[in-house]
């Protein structure tokens, strides 16, 4: 981890998180426990220990940071994992669908509808669909998550399908706008054109050329996405009261507890690096003139 | 060497540039590409001079490092027995001036006709009316002064080449760099503006370089020439010379390619 | 040439929000943190257009002075990104190498740094505020700006007109002020709209979050939060807030939208 | 009867016409060239007879092609002309070629479509193809990227994925313009002899009269989406009727001249 991390621009990451935060929390914690080391040293310390995954311990409950952070992340990386296919699962298909049909549907409809699934604030759609399928229906458990975790499976499931889906909604607006676009612009290329002229359809063209052209682009943008799905789970955990790393920081916030603040925003910050860095080499395999040159 | 009595203007010596290229992967080291390698070439004052070459062949780079718009790897250019960079480049930069390519990008799409060609005229502090002269290189390139409110995209392709030639004038050269100047305008357009440059470099006693891949862009305008393959050049001499009996296996190629009208009798 | 119907309705929204936020100023049906036990949970009425929240304060006036608190935020920082944002994005295209890797590092860095996890972490540092919000929202969505304005400027620098400048003797100073800032101004239009519902989005979340504008200013965000108890009794004071925040920020997303399809004429025609 | 019958095609983006009610035959095995300058509808009016105009464009008038009129067909019922009794050669070789799939897997594609061949056998076939406009080393060819070729290479992909099903017509929309001079002679001698093979016709496009003139039997002069004159390679040189054309030749000629006066003797 630690000879990744140096290898990644992650290693920049947590050396600018430390520049851009943890400094001033450092102060405040020199103030309040007299530690009166100098900063960089402290800091080299705490980033040392962190990349062998040793966080310390909370200075206010003293419970190990690390092993907090696991426990909840049990929670968090479901919630992320199926959001996201969620929303792939619809913005690929329906960006398509819609760039196939760009004359019948373009401007102001696909505009306003995928515009539309940005603009609603995920915390709102949350509110709803607790309205709907939880107030009314009763289908699904308005908020919380089983005690025992994952033992009991199916009711883990249950209660992480509306977060889920409140989740992928608006990540999913987001990936069907870029979806469409980037399938129009495979639709606009000289060989897309060569493609017809040998005898395919439109439909057929996009399914044998477009798709793998098209799904690249998109899935560089959910690299991108990573960090905004984080701050989505962060929002989704508040409002279905999940406990999950989003949750467990907005408490340490509240109650200032600082080195587990410093230690978790740090292991976001780094899996948000290490994900993209992924999607990154995953994304180069895919692309011939990336991946051999003669 | 040179038979005229001319005054040397531009020399070039041992002139290499190579790119690296972006990596491969993390630990393989770059790879490098020559584009321009081991060049030597001398510019006398008055000499129309072509350079011609394939796609990759280093034209534009050659080109680029003449203008001193790029730094060779090594090697040395010389203008006027002065090395390149000078301390004082807008001296330079008054007397060697350039055409490119392609008119609809090389000006600027949010700058008016008269913007576009007063820019030399004030960035190199010339020392005269700058609206007298704006007109004046106008009339050079024969187009109507009015066409100074303008923006490049209301004018035609032929009239869009003429403004940049207008701009390359203005701070009145000695030598005019023209960089495949007619090859992205219309077979009627070209014939003009090729017109055009020859009537110029007669009038102004211009000293050109023609980059073109085209040798009868270089058989119409130029009495020298020099032919480039893969960063060297192969083959140099006066053009009715190297056209007639080219002695480099690839200028005689090159020669054999042009298209030529069908014998109609 | 077909009317630019986005655009339209782009501004037409951004504008109701703006006049909604102006009228506040003069006017409000009640005083927005009147507290009026007897209208505690009121439906919609002639005496309370929107109803009222548990606390009897009436909802459209805590609406419309809500829509001045949104925009004044997002306004603040949205200058901040695009100050930011073009200055970076400028600077790591045509400064030296030494300074060029370094800076679109930086700018990676904080893009992949989520606003509201910065704004977490400023507030852990400092304290929730309006403040922390609108510094933390202007940095985090200054890389956005500086990503795409690097990316044009880089465009614009290879071009030939740049060299042709270069070659009449411009300097980087002349090039930036003459060439790079008037062929990006289009696109950071589009950029600050797009920033703006982005902030406008990253505010009410933080106030939902109780990290945003602290109590009593009356804040989309937050009555979102309070209501949210109440859901069971009464949905409908839950939805108001939300309502206003879906049409600013599509307001602004569809000005973004329009802007491009207006400045933009490779989209307005599609490839021959 | 004619192989190719377009009759009063008209063709506008939204309110701009960009050809003109244009008219013209094609009979079996003719080559036809088609010289305009830019922005002159040539382009267009060979999408348009390949049914791959853009969808901002709308097309009016006749185009019959085997006695079938083709403006009335849906996109399905044209993909069974395209690739199969009609092929194109399109200018940018590099970017006409999908950039993510090996060449062979692209050549196989049209008689897959209408071949009814399975992939092994349509590679098979690819091979043989490649072999036939003059690739070396087929079988390596057929599994390397369109990156890793050179602009000369691809435009001979670009024949062989044209030519796979043998059509009746061969267009070849300017297939030299982005080559260097001495890839063009060799491209243009390899498609003249193909087309004599298959005795296919052929619509070449281009805006370089000494290159269409020696491609083609009869050309088409157009400027501003109208055909201005339609008649022999000799006719047009002998006896040009309209101005423009006259212009054309007259500056192509000079242009030889002026190159004649340096490269006499060479040939």
């Amino acid at each position: 981890m630690f000879l990744l991390l140096r290898l990644l621009p992650g290693d920049l990451a947590i050396a600018k998180l430390g520049i851009d935060a943890t400094p001033e929390s450092i102060v405040q914690l020199q103030q309040e426990f007299g530690l009166d080391r100098p900063i960089i040293t402290q800091f080299f310390s705490w980033f040392g220990h962190a990349l062998r995954g040793d966080m310390g311990v909370s200075m206010l409950t003293g419970v190990d940071i690390a092993d907090e952070i696991i426990n909840k992340a049990k929670v968090t990386l479901p919630l992320i994992a199926f959001a996201s296919v969620l929303a792939l699962s619809f913005a690929i298909p329906l960006g398509m669908y819609a760039a196939l049909h760009f004359r019948r549907w373009d401007g102001i409809s696909t505009s306003v509808v995928s515009q539309l699934g940005i603009a609603v604030p995920t915390f709102w759609v949350g509110v709803i669909l607790v309205t709907i399928f939880a107030v009314i229906f009763q289908i699904f458990p308005s908020g919380g998550f089983p005690d025992v975790g994952w033992s009991a499976w199916a009711s883990c499931l249950k209660s992480l399908t509306l977060p889920a889906i409140t989740l992928a909604l608006g990540q999913g607006a987001m990936l069907m706008r870029f979806a469409r676009s980037a399938t129009i612009d495979v639709i606009q290329q000289d060989y897309f054109r060569t493609a017809r002229a040998t005898g395919l359809t439109r439909g057929q063209a996009l399914r044998i050329h477009g798709v793998r052209n098209a799904l690249i682009p998109v899935v560089s943008v959910l690299g991108m996405q990573i960090a905004t799905l984080i701050v989505g789970a962060i929002i989704v955990e508040s409002v279905f009261a999940l406990p999950g790393i989003g949750q467990m920081l907005l408490q340490d916030v509240g109650i200032n507890d600082y080195t587990k603040v410093q230690g978790t925003v740090a292991a976001t910050t780094a899996a948000v690096f290490f994900v993209s860095f992924l999607i990154d080499v995953t994304l180069n395999a895919l692309n011939p003139k990336t991946r051999q040159r003669q | 060497m040179s038979q005229t009595m001319s005054p040397v203007i531009l020399e070039a010596m041992s002139l290499c540039r190579t790119f690296k290229l972006p990596r491969t992967s993390l630990s393989s080291a770059r790879a490098e590409r020559h584009a321009v390698v081991d060049i030597d070439l001398t510019v006398n004052i008055g000499d129309r001079l072509g350079i011609v070459g394939e796609s990759g062949s280093g034209k534009t780079t050659l080109a680029k490092l003449l203008l001193c718009l790029d730094k060779p790897s090594s090697g040395v250019i010389k203008f006027k027995t002065q090395e390149l960079p000078l301390a004082d480049m807008a001296k330079f930069r008054r007397e060697v001036q350039v055409v490119f390519q392609d008119p609809r990008s090389s000006l600027d799409p949010r700058m008016t006709i008269d913007q576009i060609i007063r820019e030399p005229l004030e960035c190199l502090n010339l020392q005269e009316d700058h609206d007298t002269r704006i007109d004046e290189v106008l009339d050079h390139v024969d187009l109507e002064r009015k066409m100074r409110a303008r923006y490049p995209h209301e004018l035609s392709g032929g009239q869009r080449q003429r403004v940049a030639i207008a701009r390359a004038l203005a701070p009145r050269p000695t030598v005019l760099i023209a960089d495949e100047p007619v090859s992205a305008l219309d077979v009627l357009v070209r014939d003009e503006i090729l017109q055009l440059l020859a009537g110029l470099t007669d009038n102004l006693g211009l000293t050109i370089i023609l980059i073109s891949h085209d040798l009868s862009v270089i058989a119409r305008l130029c009495d020298k020439v020099v032919v480039m393959q893969h960063g060297r050049i192969v083959e140099s001499g006066a053009t009715e010379n190297v056209f007639r009996s080219p002695q480099h296996q690839f200028t005689a190629e090159l020669v054999a390619a042009v298209p030529r009208l069908p014998e109609i009798r | 040439m077909k009317r630019n119907r986005t655009l339209f309705l782009g501004v037409s929204l951004v504008s109701f929000s703006v006049v909604m936020a102006l009228l506040s100023i003069f006017w409000t049906p009640y005083d927005p943190l009147e507290i009026n036990p007897d209208s505690s949970l009121a439906k919609p009425s002639w005496s309370h257009l929107l109803g009222a929240d548990v606390l009897g304060r009436d909802v459209l006036s805590n609406i419309l002075v809500g829509s001045r608190t949104t925009l004044i935020t997002a306004f603040l920082a949205v200058m901040i990104t695009m100050v930011l944002g073009v200055i970076a994005g400028i600077s790591a295209s045509v400064s030296p190498r030494w300074f060029k890797s370094p800076a679109i590092y930086g700018i990676d860095i904080v893009l992949a740094l989520p606003t509201v996890l910065f704004a977490i972490v400023l507030a852990a540092i400092y304290g929730p505020s309006t403040l922390t919000a609108v510094v933390a929202i202007g940095i985090a969505t200054a890389a956005a700006v500086a990503q795409v304005t690097r990316r044009e400027v880089n465009v614009i620098l290879t071009s030939d007109f740049v060299i042709a400048a270069y070659a009449s003797g411009s300097g980087k100073g002349r090039i930036i002020r003459r060439h790079i800032l008037p062929n990006i101004r289009a696109s950071l239009f589009i950029q600050a709209s797009g920033a703006s519902a982005l902030a406008i989005l990253a505010e009410s979340t933080l106030s939902y979050l109780g990290l945003g504008t602290t109590p009593p200013a009356p804040s989309w965000g937050r009555m979102m939060a309070s209501s949210q108890q109440y859901l069971l009794i009464d949905p409908i004071v839950a939805l108001w807030p939300g309502f206003a925040i879906v049409i600013t920020v599509l307001g602004f997303n569809l000005l973004g939208d329009g802007l491009r399809e207006a400045l933009d004429p490779t989209l307005r025609s599609s490839k021959l | 009867m004619s192989l190719l019958e377009v009759t009063n095609l008209v063709i506008r983006f939204g309110d701009k016409v960009v050809v003109d009610d244009l008219s013209f035959a094609l009979d079996a095995g003719e080559r036809l060239g088609i010289i305009g300058e830019s922005g002159s509808g040539k382009t267009i009016t060979s999408l348009a007879i390949m049914g791959l105009l853009p969808e901002t464009a709308t097309a009016t008038g006749s185009i019959r092609f085997e006695g079938q009129e083709l403006l009335s067909l849906n996109d399905r019922e044209m993909s069974a002309y395209r690739g199969n009794r009609m092929g194109m050669v399109f200018q940018e070789p590099l970017t006409s070629l999908n950039p993510l799939m090996r060449v062979g897997k692209q050549i196989a594609q049209p008689l897959r479509n209408h071949r009814d061949l399975s992939l092994k056998a349509s590679l098979a076939r690819a091979i043989e193809l490649c072999n036939r406009v003059g690739l070396p080393d087929p079988e390596r060819i057929v599994r390397a990227y369109p990156h890793q070729l050179s602009g000369g290479q691809r435009q001979r992909i670009g024949l062989a994925i044209a030519l796979a099903c043998s059509p009746a017509l061969l267009i070849a929309d300017e297939p030299t313009t982005a080559l260097d001079v001495t890839v063009q002679k060799e491209v243009l001698k390899l498609m003249n002899e193909l087309v004599a093979q298959e005795g296919s016709s052929l619509i070449f496009v281009s805006h370089d009269l000494p290159v269409v003139s020696a491609m083609t039997e009869t050309i088409a002069v157009m400027r501003s989406g109208k055909i201005v004159e339609h008649t022999t390679v000799s006719e047009l040189f002998h006896n040009p009727r309209h101005e423009y054309s006259r212009k054309l030749i007259d500056t192509a000629r000079a242009t030889e001249a002026e190159f004649k006066r340096f490269a006499i003797g060479t040939s």
